[in-house]
């Protein structure tokens, strides 16, 4: 499995092999990853040196601490690695979201419309998954350019659902 | 004055401390909590908890009405208030008297003569203690004679409130033309804090370390001090570490003696009985002045005990039923050295806001030389609503280097997850040269120390941390992908937890 | 001789121990694990650590080759062996050497020449130290031989096996008419257990204690003894309970000093470097008899550590690197009292079988005078390969009194679920009248004290318990209401999670 | 609710009521339990005094840990008293054993007949729940006496579906 991983920012090419062997950034590691409790501890060894690191996911972003440094971490595949290249372009800057789904589920309702401006807290999407209804909130101020989904239709994880243009843009 | 059970007023790790104290004397305790404490260790460690009120203190651990009626229904004969909230109220300690209950500390009176900050620095200048130039504030003097006395005192100086402490209500000025602006600011403060807008001026003693001496007082005039603590680790007046003995002190004998002196001179003044501190600021050329005396039990009151072998706590009790100090001076030593640092849920990164959540992981240190007093465990959760302080790490050495060395080892041990701490900037300091030889005064964290600066020597570890997020997301992904497909077929989390085994139980 | 990198050869609760003090020394620290203790304590510590086979010791804990190849890997300088595995094995110690790795210990020919009994017996009676009437065992005593040997010892007596340890090959024979079948066995429990049939005769001595000196010796010939430790409250030779210092020497002196003179009588005896323990049985007329010394760090030494101020695993780490003594015997005198309580992972009500499985829940008691030695947290699992000892609970007071008063008051807050620990029994032993008097020997737990009687006294609240029994069984139920409900409909258990909050988070 | 509660064998009757009120043996206890960590551990108040309690089960079998003293419980409803004591007479050491379904389900396999002698550990049931094959094996030897389930049939949690008599009775 390849990913691209980020941290802080940083971002590594990182590949999960076999027999614990990862390549990051070219190089092979020798790594065993264990959780040593019943919740967010882990003890890592990276070619025999030992590491005790704790992880806490809130709100989709995943925070990595080790020896008391605290490191924001981001994973995410080669696919959308390219997308958002892609995107990456036309988006600097502008205030673009695109909001997708984060499972795979029902759409319930659309409260929103293309042309709606809405602001942060907004409910753009009530997706059921799970039996559970999941309000999908915008995350900042902007009007809909696109709504790509309709209600009682259903989508898969990470299909983009409703697009936000900067207000005014 | 006997008593077998002993109400504690208090919360967090002071109420643990004395419920403890308690139980090594084989006495019944009775404690007291705030809806946002029904989980919290002191509950659980008590023989019998009352509620007494909402989240907010005001509403519960300053209610002195449910405290007597706690103790009632509980039959509690003493309360124990610990620090804060009501240990340094003359009221309650009166009424406690009234009701027939021992309050464990110093007579109501005493109290009231060292918590006005103007009569405690009259009372101590008659009994030939030093203190700082400045107005002594028994009278409440207004703004003009306020900046006419500045110019006789001279700059800079502090304004203070009668009323304070905690830095509330404190303004340093530096010319005289800052004057009007900083006494209405100054007045303001105070009003705002503690209803009471009095304010007086001491001069600013420069390079000035806080040192402060632990006595300990029975009701037959006995007086011993327990020798000095040193606290100038401090932030905006809050103290984060503290020693014993002092490193300014060192092997000075004799003005350790004399900086005891003066506590036990502070605690006869006022007919102190129980346990109490003075602080001093001392300058560079070892003048001491007196800053107040604080009647209660300190928070850093557990490195005396390390080098003295002295348990304060225990001392409080015995000494409120009266019995005669079994302390003799000329037998006190203090061996070794000791250091506390304050581990509080704040952000040393984001100018110390305080941090609050659920405490997901609160794994202490263990081992030769380190004491943990905690009132939280795995699982709590950190309110708004009190002090940040979780736990106190205190190290004990032979030697100041080997406290420190020690010091150094728990801080990397302690294992923290769900709320932000202190702990990097007890390890910076920890590392910063003139800590470790001893050169700092009370300015030294906000003039001296850059956060920022030592943290960019701490070595990073990026590539270790990306193979940990790559590896827990896939972890992740493979169970989410099970999830879906189990429970879709209506499987049950059970199953899923038991075939999900790669990186150990969950 | 020098060093920066030490490799700990160990695991549980003294690789911990060890690895603190390389830590605070700031040395380099590596470790090696068996497959059973990829998730303990002692990996998660060190910087770096090697796997080194399977579960069983002599697979993993006990190969010097892998040892010395995780050495060489990782660029370790030296080795500390802790106790036990290959601590006192003389041919691991010249390994080490002929590889140029420090052991951190004695030399070789000092542990073969204690490592035989016999050899031990005889060099320590030609150096004056009184040892235990007995065959000296120097020679290989046929059953015959040993039976001629018996009359004039007298009875009581204990065969011993000479490679023997742990009470592996120990008979105590009343009468002549035993001995024919208790020299059968005792050598065949010794030939299975060490492959050694060799045994040696030795003089039961009655209502006999357990006094034990710790010495420490440089390699420049300078020798010092910390005073004693007691070791009286044992079961089947397995110490239970220690202290610091012997509440039989108590006040005398005297006693004291000639004692500790017995240990550096025998540490000189055989050239001794390093930390070690020298062994003696005491009589009621203060009379005492060399047992054994142990070339190594002992399993109590905290007791001293606290009584003391000396941090002995730094002292071996400093020996061991050539450095030369720095403590000199007339400055040493112990202070306070400590007292250790081993706590086991074994059912003190079933036979003291030991107890395996995960451990859900250890959290450890903190606060003043209480230290924890441990090598689990909870999450970990209590394997059956190694010993039952999972941590170490050690109480400091000023008098023993305090001492044991802070170590009720731990073990009551000492939490282990998931495993049974033997705390019932120490806290039953704690409460022993003639325990806390004084009055015990090294008989006492296994012929004076009842702890079904003893446990007979312990308050039971089983209407608590039914209470709480019936609580959690409706929480269980309306949980699982709707797990059916839930996961019929494809429910999550996420959501279940969220609604159900009645009594708090899981 | 109205259950009886077995502490090491001794009875218990009792009510929860609303508000934290319990009536046990006839007495009212205010009663306030909390989960203090994600996981066992317990604080109990009742009428104000503080206990702090473990609880864990294996294999059915609860126990309660307070101030280091174990407890064995057992917690049934009245209805379920009442079946007992109508066959705790016939029963009384006699070596008889009803198997119950411990949740509702379908029962896959019953690999034994009326009459088969089984040891400890034979499995008399399979029953299938939540999408989970459980083997319900023979606690203690025995002759199968009854079997009242059918493969391909559904049973509701307690039914009796096999029985077992004494070896030889």
């Amino acid at each position: 499995m390849k990913t691209i991983t980020y941290i802080d920012g940083q971002e590594f090419d990182l590949e999960l092999l076999e027999d614990g062997q990862v390549r990051i950034n070219g190089q092979l590691r020798q790594v065993d990853l264990r959780r040593v409790d019943g919740g967010q501890a882990f003890s890592l060894l990276v070619d025999g040196r030992s590491y005790e690191a704790f992880v806490s996911e809130d709100h989709g972003e995943m925070q990595v601490f080790i020896q008391g440094v605290r490191y924001t971490a981001e994973v995410i595949d080669e696919h959308e690695k390219l997308l958002r290249e892609v995107g990456a372009a036309a988006r600097l800057g502008e205030g673009i979201f695109e909001l997708t789904a984060p499972m795979p589920g029902l759409v319930v309702k659309v409260p929103v419309k293309v042309g709606d401006q809405v602001q942060p807290g907004n409910v753009l999407v009530i997706l059921e998954s799970m039996k559970m209804q999941n309000e999908l909130k915008a995350p900042q101020a902007g009007v809909v350019t696109a709504v790509l989904v309709a209600e009682g239709g259903s989508v898969e994880k990470r299909d983009v659902m409703v697009v936000l243009g900067p207000v005014g843009g | 004055m006997t008593f077998n059970k002993v109400l504690v007023a208090n919360r967090g790790e002071i109420a643990v401390r004395v419920l403890r104290a308690c139980r090594e004397l084989g006495l019944e305790t009775v404690t007291v909590f705030s809806e946002a404490d029904r989980r919290s260790l002191h509950v659980r460690y008590a023989d019998e908890a009352y509620l007494i009120g909402p989240a907010i203190s005001a509403d519960s651990y300053l209610r002195m009405d449910r405290l007597i009626e706690a103790a009632r229904r509980s039959g509690a004969e003493a309360i124990h208030p610990g620090y804060g909230f009501l240990s340094e109220n003359a009221d309650f300690a009166q009424l406690c008297a009234d009701e027939g209950l021992v309050f464990v500390g110093p007579p109501p009176d005493a109290i009231r003569r060292m918590g006005d900050k103007g009569i405690a620095r009259a009372t101590m200048k008659a009994a030939g203690v030093p203190v700082v130039p400045g107005t002594e504030g028994e009278v409440r003097l207004r703004d003009e004679e306020l900046i006419a006395a500045a110019a006789g005192i001279g700059f800079p100086l502090l304004i203070k409130a009668t009323a304070g402490g905690g830095g509330k209500g404190m303004r340093t000025v530096r010319t005289m033309e800052e004057m009007p602006a900083a006494i209405e600011s100054a007045r303001r403060e105070s009003k705002s804090a503690f209803g009471d807008d009095n304010v007086y001026l001491e001069k600013l003693i420069l390079n000035a370390r806080h040192i402060e001496v632990q006595v300990l007082a029975d009701q037959y005039g006995n007086v011993v001090h327990l020798g000095e603590r040193e606290c100038s680790i401090q932030r905006r007046h809050q103290k984060l570490i503290e020693e014993a003995p002092s490193v300014f002190v060192g092997p000075d004998e004799d003005f350790r003696q004399r900086l005891g002196e003066v506590g036990v001179l502070a605690a006869r003044a006022v007919d102190y009985v129980n346990a109490g501190t003075v602080e001093c600021l001392v300058d560079a050329d070892k003048n001491f002045y007196f800053l107040e005396m604080n009647t209660r039990l300190q928070v850093e009151h557990p490195v005396t005990e390390l080098v003295t072998g002295v348990d304060i706590v225990v001392q409080q009790l015995q000494l409120a039923r009266g019995e005669k100090l079994a302390i003799e001076q000329s037998r006190m030593e203090m061996r070794g050295w000791a250091v506390e640092c304050r581990i509080n849920a704040e952000d040393p990164f984001n100018q110390f806001f305080p941090s609050t959540g659920h405490l997901a992981q609160h794994d202490v240190p263990t081992g030769p030389g380190v004491r943990v007093d905690t009132g939280v465990a795995s699982g709590a959760e950190i309110s708004p609503y009190y002090d940040p302080l979780i736990a106190k790490l205190i190290c004990y050495g032979v030697t100041r280097r080997q406290a420190l060395r020690r010091m150094r080892r728990a801080l990397a041990e302690y294992r923290v997850v769900g709320v932000t701490t202190n702990i990097p900037f007890h390890q910076n300091i920890l590392q910063d040269d003139r800590f470790n030889a001893g050169y700092f005064d009370t300015r030294f964290v906000e003039e001296q120390f850059s956060l920022e600066q030592a943290a960019s020597s701490v070595e990073r570890l990026p590539e270790v941390a990306a193979i940990l997020a790559a590896l827990v997301a896939q972890d992740r992904t493979r169970r989410s992908t099970r999830i879906e497909r189990d429970c879709g077929e209506g499987g049950s989390a059970w199953k899923r937890s038991v075939r999900w085994k790669d990186l150990g139980r969950q």
